[in-house]
């Protein structure tokens, strides 16, 4: 085993990874705060009025970005799941169970304002399209993996069962999409064509994606939040806890 | 050839012999898939017109819920009695041993309802042609339903409320046999033929009886665990 | 050769035991003793590579046991202290296909004639629900000898029989750890055993 | 700067429930979350706590 392996493994063992979160929070919920600052000053100040939407397309600063994040954190989550299945570290079972509420989170959200963008510009809070009814199968399937290990009482059987689930998932939600759009072709329901996106002007696209990178920072502060908590209810036996945690 | 198949050939028999022996339990799941199939014009109403297009996604529901019903004691009762753990410490393949009760399933809960899917059809007023094509797609699409469900059966296997959390797990990994399934025949109504749904049903099958015996194995080793 | 070294064992937030080490060489056989809860069962299915352990290592002649699995499980027989028997179908039945699943094919007679030295005349048709603890007991041990295999872990063996089973059973043990077989067991009876290695949790 | 007063602002061009729903509904669930984790990380210290009293 080579030095900078032996590195890795060290910080992969949540005794040592608890004081690295610790001092990273700080730095991401900065980051956070000013992109988010940034983000909504142009997004909702700076960005012009959609020539076809009006003020309303404005939804589309927390919608794409909470979006983006839903599919992007199930991704992170199966990697994590991928890692912690082959090299059986504990660590990586706790990012998987850190990052699913948080992803849970931004499906509901993209939903949410999916339905409030989709009102007033076609009239309806719902419609069949193929991202929208994928989407919801992702908030299905964040909610079916956080039940899955909350319904399991041993912590290293949940994380290796919900590491299981989150690569099945990712497997399936490709194939699902596939199979939504094909649906939808079929049955030529509600015509809503997205891909035709307003050409958009920079301003625009910047307050994006500063938002999207709000998130992203938010994101990982949140998670790292959340790691510590579960690695110390899981050590709290452990002496390193009783010494270090007490800050 | 037949040495390395014999273990999943007994595992087969052996599933097959306990479901003889509890005939009542593949009546229910029969009897529940007919009684749902039948219920839903009694929901809708009897025009002919209306039955005739919601009879595909009306059969594939009702196909779907019912092999859930006989998922949860896929692996269940084999654990609670520890002969899961003797079939995991076999010196032959556990993935050919799990793949063997998957098609023991797929025989009594699936094959079941495919045979009797044309009859209930007939009460939709469907014609001869897609009848065909909805028992074929019965019969390619059924055994993805085993085959993912037994994935879905081995995580939950011996967790609290697993019934429930079974369905959560399971019914949006269902999506695309259902979306190819019941499509297949209003393709075929549409004027686009249903080869296109039927192939990809097919691909999806392969796929799945690639892969799902194995990592319903992997779930079961944790399970055991 | 079952080596095991610096074994250890969690169960929730409860450590069983720590840094476990032992050796069992051919012709000998291994008690596991301790008190209820201990860890005995424990320890019984993370020799037989069903659990992992927290931390340490298994080996068998050399190789780690839940690397190469299926070489390690042809050489093993694990009777857990559940029954392993399925209630709806007959002793015959029960010793024919799971034997079968394991790659074994028991002929009737065989199987016949195991039974019948268990003293199981006439109970061979019956389905399995309808015999007592020891008598299932019984069917589950004829596995020993109709499944050849070098090691043994029996979890619990003698209870529930009675004093000819348990004459019978260790008369069996006796040959399989002449014949160059070893074993582990645990149990709570005193046993008529010739001295064996011990480790107690 | 788009808007001329704050009420325009808050008007949001007649889509002011549509927006303001969205960006509400984002910023509470982002609070919501903080504030479940710092509960959540106040009971592990108060358990900590009562085992280092107890020892």
């Amino acid at each position: 085993m080579n030095h900078s392996l032996v590195n890795w493994f060290k910080f992969a063992s949540p005794a040592s990874f608890y004081p690295l979160a610790g001092r990273l929070i700080p730095f991401f919920t900065a980051a956070a705060v000013l992109l988010l600052a940034a983000g909504l000053w142009l997004g909702l100040l700076v960005a012009p009025t959609d020539a076809q939407q009006g003020e309303g397309y404005r939804i589309i600063f927390v919608h794409v970005p909470a979006s983006w994040m839903s599919m992007f954190i199930y991704c992170v989550m199966a990697f994590w799941a991928a890692l912690g299945l082959s090299f059986n570290t504990r660590l990586s079972g706790m990012m998987t169970s850190a990052l699913a509420p948080t992803g849970a989170l931004f499906a509901f959200l993209s939903l949410w304002t999916g339905a409030l963008w989709g009102k007033p510009m076609w009239g309806a809070w719902w419609v069949w399209d193929a991202r929208l009814t994928s989407q919801l199968i992702l908030f299905f399937l964040y909610l079916g993996f956080i039940a899955l290990q909350a319904a399991i009482d041993d912590p290293r059987r949940a994380d290796k069962a919900g590491a299981i689930l989150a690569l099945v998932g990712v497997v399936n939600v490709p194939i699902i999409y596939f199979s939504v759009q094909w649906w939808n072709t079929l049955h030529q329901g509600a015509s809503v064509s997205m891909t035709k996106a307003p050409s958009m002007a920079h301003t625009m696209l910047l307050g994006m994606l500063l938002m999207a990178l709000a998130f992203w920072a938010y994101t990982i502060a949140v998670a790292l939040m959340r790691v510590r908590c579960i690695i110390l209810e899981r050590e709290l036996t452990s002496e390193w806890v009783k010494k270090n945690a007490m800050e | 050839m037949s040495r390395f198949l014999s273990p999943f050939i007994q595992s087969v028999r052996r599933d097959l012999l306990l479901a003889a022996r509890h005939k009542t339990e593949i009546v229910t799941a029969l009897f529940f898939f007919v009684i749902v199939v039948n219920l839903l014009p009694l929901g809708i109403g009897p025009d002919p017109d209306l039955l005739r297009k919601i009879a595909p996604g009306a059969l594939w529901i009702s196909a779907l819920l019912a092999t859930l019903l006989g998922l949860q004691r896929l692996f269940a009762p084999d654990h609670a009695d520890g002969t899961l753990e003797q079939m995991a410490l076999s010196p032959q393949s556990f993935t050919l041993l799990v793949a063997g009760k998957i098609l023991a399933h797929w025989l009594v809960a699936g094959l079941p309802v495919v045979l009797i899917a044309p009859v209930l059809g007939l009460q939709f007023d469907l014609s001869g042609r897609s009848l065909l094509i909805l028992t074929v797609s019965l019969l390619l699409g059924t055994p993805i339903l085993s085959l993912i469900g037994a994935v879905g059966a081995a995580l939950t296997l011996g967790v609290r409320g697993s019934g429930a959390l079974l369905s959560l797990l399971i019914l949006p990994l269902y999506i695309p046999a259902l979306i190819f399934g019941a499509g297949a025949v209003e393709a075929d109504l549409a004027g686009l033929g249903p080869d296109g749904h039927l192939s990809l049903l097919a691909a999806l099958l392969v796929v799945s009886a690639f892969f799902a015996p194995w990592v319903a194995t992997v779930a079961l080793r944790v399970a055991l665990e | 050769m079952l080596s095991v070294s610096h074994l250890t064992c969690q169960r929730g937030e409860r450590v069983l035991f720590q840094d476990l080490s032992f050796e069992l060489p051919e012709s000998q056989w291994l008690q596991i003793a301790g008190a209820n809860g201990a860890g005995k069962t424990s320890l019984l299915r993370i020799l037989s590579g069903l659990s992992e352990p927290v931390d340490g290592r298994i080996t068998w002649n050399g190789s780690p046991v839940r690397e190469d699995r299926e070489a390690f499980h042809a050489d093993l027989l694990y009777l857990g202290h559940q029954g392993a028997l399925k209630e709806e179908l007959t002793p015959l039945e029960n010793l024919t296909l799971s034997l079968g699943m394991e790659g074994f094919n028991v002929s009737e007679d065989a199987a016949m004639q195991a039974l019948h030295q268990f003293g199981l005349h006439g109970r061979e048709h019956l389905p399995v629900r309808f015999l007592s603890a020891g008598q299932r007991r019984r069917v589950l041990l004829c596995r020993l000898l109709l499944r050849p295999a070098r090691l043994w872990i029996l979890d619990e063996p003698f209870t529930a029989l009675d004093v000819h089973a348990i004459g019978f059973l260790s008369r069996l043990i006796e040959t399989h750890l002449r014949e160059g077989g070893s074993a582990v067991l645990t149990s709570h009876q005193s046993m008529t055993l010739p001295p064996g290695l011990c480790v107690t949790l | 700067m788009q808007w001329n007063s704050l009420s325009d602002f808050l008007a949001m061009g007649g889509y002011a429930f549509y927006v303001w729903g969205s960006f509400g509904a984002c910023a509470l669930g982002m609070v919501i979350e903080i504030v479940i984790l710092k509960q959540r990380r106040r009971a592990i210290m108060a358990r900590l706590s009562r085992k280092e009293l107890s020892q």
